[in-house]
């Protein structure tokens, strides 16, 4: 443990705001991109899945095509 | 040993059995890059000396040099799978190449961020056109055209190619462009940076400083492999594998 | 397969003549955006002499690009860009008379009139053939990169704005080291190693270039 | 002039555009001397099924040959036609002569298709059947012989559909195989592709 | 007429929504050009500072006009246009909806991101409040008077560069009251008199200025 | 709704494009409930001669009269339709309907022209015939009683040319006046305006 006190830690020798702030606006990046790539897992697998319900009807096929 | 990784190449290829190797990476590749981020982090925030000149500021080296390093391979990495994408129309270095933006964009934003807060304490200054962060400024433009072309164009596939051409085209770019910035820059802030260079920086800060580099690169696989897993999915939606894997009630 | 080629070319050419603006309206934009800096900045010559190779240079690399918005879009939109894909020539063929064609009549001017430009900007006098000659080394580059932008973005109907956006962080080189040289002759210093830089990146641009703008618009066809 | 060997085979072809099967397991397989009209609702996919056969749209299962390499036989007409607005009649057909190796006479391809007198006008100022004439020249300026070409009728007067009819015949007598999409109805001795209704395959 | 007004406001922020690159866009555009300066000029702090508020003005400046270009392009091409003018109301009413709906998304962002821009190109932070206030009052008059060139060129298919010649010459006024505001600002003179100009053009290009787009479209549909 | 009054009187209409005269003399009377039918060959003026009676066209001589201001009165389809590729199906005809003063049901407009399930798909992401088909839904909105068509069956398929002549006699019973262009044979109880072929007039 290199600092003393805690509030010695948050000061960081007068240079807490460029160390805090520099590692804040890191995690709000890291972790916003974290949470968009989840988010957009999730949107794709519901989008299959009610594609999935929607089909379970028996489909039928669009082709009729002249075969030799 | 040559069977083996021809074999790995041609499974990992093959759309499901990468959804599969991902789905079994990622439960323990994430907490893990997780733990090895903040080992590193706290390392260096709350264990590490403190530095002669710079004081407590060069604790920002712990995101910043990670970052910085991250963006740079990752925008190689890109260009190798865009090359692979159209050479060899290889669909999942389609993937990954889509993938690797959005994650490299935020690591250029990252290093300029954090270079930026750390030049107004060391230089006096957030931001000056020196030759390095002139050219994380045009590596993080490079990144968002490549964004903004894909989200541009409907069709996944037709994106992804287009993304692959501008990939390839931006890598002989960057190493240009470093050359040149490098040339161009006659106020050369190398000296400053010299006080961490190889003879002076010590044990304490180095292994802190290589952890966290190691957590955010395995940080930034996973998220790759994430994104990759998603865009494998919307792919392949039509596919039997995916149907029976997200049928409604099924276990996965 | 010569006979393709020299057919294309001449339509290509039959084409900006039929339209002359298309060559005037770049070489108009070049001046009128290098004249506006006098009034943003100060008309202070000694001030203007020392941003004038960067201006000069900021606005031949924009009057390029603006240029090559439409290189291909009506080609898409009538259709005939499919005729050229689906021809049996390679799309090289027809792609490269075009970029020649639109360099003749874009890039060329343009180094020509970049002297009397630098002039307006109070350079000496003795920096105006070099001015003259980075232009003419440079915008060969510039015409083939942008194309390449200009082929990925044809069909998007986006403006000039998404090439922009793809085309100028590619611009950067031919820019540093165009405006380069002629700040180093300002400071008279040899430039022959920045000149032979600027034609490297030429030979560079002309030899990979084209194919990878016929790639370009395969692939924004949907191939 | 013409390959009477001229032949293609599709099978098992499919294509998904916007999440929406267009036609699956589609099978056929045409020979010279036949014309097959491509039929179908809006939105079936007729478009889409041409630019797959000549290479312009390469998102596709299943197989598209050709008997031998299509590129230097191929005629094909898009839905738009090709012709730019700033060129005369002439010189949009001088281009497309050059471009796909034809060598047919230009005057008497233009006044096959009525635009006698207006060979020199620029495409611009011509009006919208006048324009779709100009790309419909190329149909006589010989030397190919697969034609592919998306709603060769459209803007087309009755007398020009009558003319256009009469040379698809003369060119499939001569060896040529034909593809062409309409809503026209289908004439004697054309061979019919139907694709499914837009909407059945979802 | 203000239920049409509604409905046109939603249907031109439906349209920017489902492409937000295009505001994106100019606003990178932008922020892409500023940066080339230093590039092309020399990164030293001092002069930098001195062409920064002519710099980001031209940037400003090039970043609207281009992306006016697009306004009324695909409306015209779809035929929508037409459908505005042989419309049962007044065509400034569909007009004047669009315009605004360009400058939110356009000129608004262009002058939140003007300070950032001012620091990077070294200006002193006093002065960065006066830049954004500039810029703020400048851009809705670069969209009007834009938009004036845009209706005039509708038809003609030129790319951008057509509307530049038109456009740039007539925006001289704002690029030399806007950057003239920040220049005094930096010599620490009062900038209120020129603040007061800046917007009495505004006030003239907002009153007269959507009258003469509508006129303008009606020109370009053939009337 | 609509006005049983519409009537348009058009006398010594000439008009003069490019150097060549389309039509000259033209004179003609057409009251509600008529439907109109433009025919001419390929360039004869058609498209023109629409453009002229809306008042999109302004370089004619001659005389072109309504019986009352023509603007709230008209439902006017050009040749190009109006249809903007990014918004979907039902936000296009959202906007018309805002622009024209329209007030019927959205999505019974756009069933009856079969683009059901597909109304909120990009227009851009539609074939050829679905795009049209959107603009032809304001002929279900109601409330105009002067409609101008200009090619309305382009790219429409059978089943859609079916119904929208149905439409066309509906409206039309219903005291709607109807001027249209086609190339298609005019049916029965359609009165004919057939314009000058091309060349006839120089
Ligand atoms: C926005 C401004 C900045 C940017 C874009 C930036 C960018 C970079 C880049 C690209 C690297 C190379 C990483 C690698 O090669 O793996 C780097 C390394 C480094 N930067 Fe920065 N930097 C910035 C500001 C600063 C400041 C202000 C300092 C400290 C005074 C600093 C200190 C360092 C150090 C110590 C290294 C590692 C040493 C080395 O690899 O040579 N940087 N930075
Ligand atoms: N934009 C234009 N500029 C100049 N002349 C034009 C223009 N458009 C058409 N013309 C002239 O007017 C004539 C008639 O054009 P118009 O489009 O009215 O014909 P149309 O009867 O609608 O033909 P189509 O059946 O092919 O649609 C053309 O032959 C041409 O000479
Ligand atoms: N650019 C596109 N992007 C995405 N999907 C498209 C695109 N163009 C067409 N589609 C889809 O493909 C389907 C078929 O389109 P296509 O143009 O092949 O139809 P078509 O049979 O030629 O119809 P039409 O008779 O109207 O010309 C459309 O319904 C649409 O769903
Ligand atoms: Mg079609
Ligand atoms: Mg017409």
């Amino acid at each position: 443990m290199y600092f003393d006190s805690v509030s010695e830690f948050v000061a960081m020798g007068g240079h807490g705001f460029f160390v805090w702030s520099a590692y804040g606006i890191s995690a709000l990046l890291i972790i916003g991109n974290m949470v968009l790539a989840v988010r957009q897992q999730g949107r794709v697998r519901q989008e299959i899945q009610r594609r999935l319900r929607r089909d379970q009807r028996p489909a039928h096929n669009a082709v009729e095509g002249e075969v030799e | 040993m040559w069977k083996t990784l021809t074999r790995w190449y041609h499974q990992l290829s093959s759309p499901r059995y990468f959804y599969r190797f991902a789905s079994a990476v990622l439960p323990w590749l994430m907490p893990i890059a997780v733990l090895v981020l903040l080992t590193g982090l706290v390392w260096g925030l709350v264990f590490a000396p403190v530095e002669r000149y710079q004081g407590n500021s060069y604790r920002i080296i712990f995101i910043h040099v990670p970052a910085s390093s991250g963006a740079l391979m990752g925008y190689i990495a890109m260009g190798v799978a865009g090359l692979i994408a159209l050479v060899w129309r290889l669909k999942m270095a389609e993937v990954m190449l889509k993938a690797m933006a959005p994650f490299g964009a935020v690591l250029a934003t990252v290093s300029l961020a954090t270079g930026a807060l750390w030049g107004k304490p060391t230089w006096g200054t957030y931001w000056q056109w020196d030759a390095r962060m002139t050219s994380m400024l045009i590596l993080l433009f490079l990144y968002l055209g490549i964004i903004a072309l894909q989200s541009a164009i409907r069709d996944p596939r037709q994106a992804a190619r287009a993304a692959s051409l501008l990939a390839v085209v931006g890598v002989i770019n960057v190493v240009i462009v470093k050359y040149s910035v490098e040339w161009l820059n006659t106020l050369h802030q190398g000296a400053t940076l010299k006080l961490v260079g190889e003879s002076s920086i010590n044990d304490a800060m180095k292994w802190p400083l290589l952890i966290s580099m190691l957590g955010l690169w395995l940080l930034y696989a996973a998220n790759v492999l994430m994104r990759a897993r998603t865009e494998v999915l919307n792919r392949e939606r039509r596919s039997g594998w995916v149907a029976t894997l997200l049928a409604p009630g099924a276990k996965e | 397969m010569s006979g393709v080629w020299r057919a294309s070319l001449r339509r290509e050419l039959t084409l900006i003549w039929r339209a002359p603006a298309d060559v005037i309206q770049p070489l108009f934009f070049f001046v009128v955006v290098v004249s506006l800096f006098p009034l943003g900045l100060s008309p202070e010559p000694e001030l203007l002499a020392l941003v004038a190779p960067g201006v000069v240079w900021v606005a031949a690399l924009l009057a390029v690009m603006l240029s090559l918005d439409g290189l291909f879009r009506r080609d898409q939109e009538s259709g005939a860009l499919d005729q050229m894909l689906s021809a049996p020539v390679m799309t090289v063929v027809p792609v490269s008379a075009k970029l020649l064609a639109h360099w003749l009549l874009t890039g060329l001017p343009l180094a020509l009139v970049a002297p009397l430009l630098g002039y307006m900007m109070q350079l000496p006098a003795s920096v105006l053939d070099t001015l003259a000659l980075s232009v003419l080394l440079g915008t060969p580059t510039l015409t083939v990169v942008g194309a390449i932008g200009a082929a990925l973005t044809v069909g998007l109907n986006r403006g000039g704005i998404l090439l922009a956006v793809l085309v100028l962080p590619l611009y950067v080189p031919v820019l540093v080291f165009g405006a380069g040289v002629v700040r180093t002759a300002l400071d008279g210093l040899p430039t022959d190693g920045l000149l032979a830089v600027l034609g490297a990146i030429l030979a560079l641009a002309l030899s990979l270039g084209p194919l990878a703008v016929a790639l370009g618009l395969r692939i924004s066809a949907g191939d | 002039m013409t390959d009477p060997s001229a032949r293609l085979t599709v099978s098992r072809l499919g294509c998904e555009r916007d999440d929406r099967m267009l036609f699956q397991d589609l099978a056929f397989n045409a020979r010279a001397g036949e014309i097959w009209q491509i039929t179908g609702a809006n939105g079936a996919g007729k478009t889409t099924l041409l630019r797959i056969l000549v290479g312009l749209h390469g998102f596709y299962q299943g197989q598209v040959r050709w008997s031998r390499p299509l590129a230097p036989d191929l005629l094909y007409l898009g839905h738009d036609a090709g012709i730019r607005e700033e060129l005369s009649a002439r010189e949009n057909l001088q281009f497309s002569r050059a471009l796909s190796g034809q060598s047919g006479d230009l005057d008497a391809a233009l006044a096959a298709v009525d635009l006698y007198g207006f060979e020199d006008v620029p495409a611009g100022r011509l009006s919208a059947g006048q324009r779709r004439r100009i790309a419909l020249a190329r149909l006589w300026l010989g030397g190919k012989s697969v034609w592919v070409l998306d709603e060769p009728y459209t803007a087309i007067d009755q007398a020009g559909v009558a003319k256009l009819d009469a040379r698809l015949r003369e060119a499939a007598g001569a060896g040529v195989l034909i593809l062409y999409t309409s809503h026209h109805r289908v004439g004697d001795g054309v061979r019919q592709l139907r694709l499914g209704a837009a909407g059945e395959g979802r």
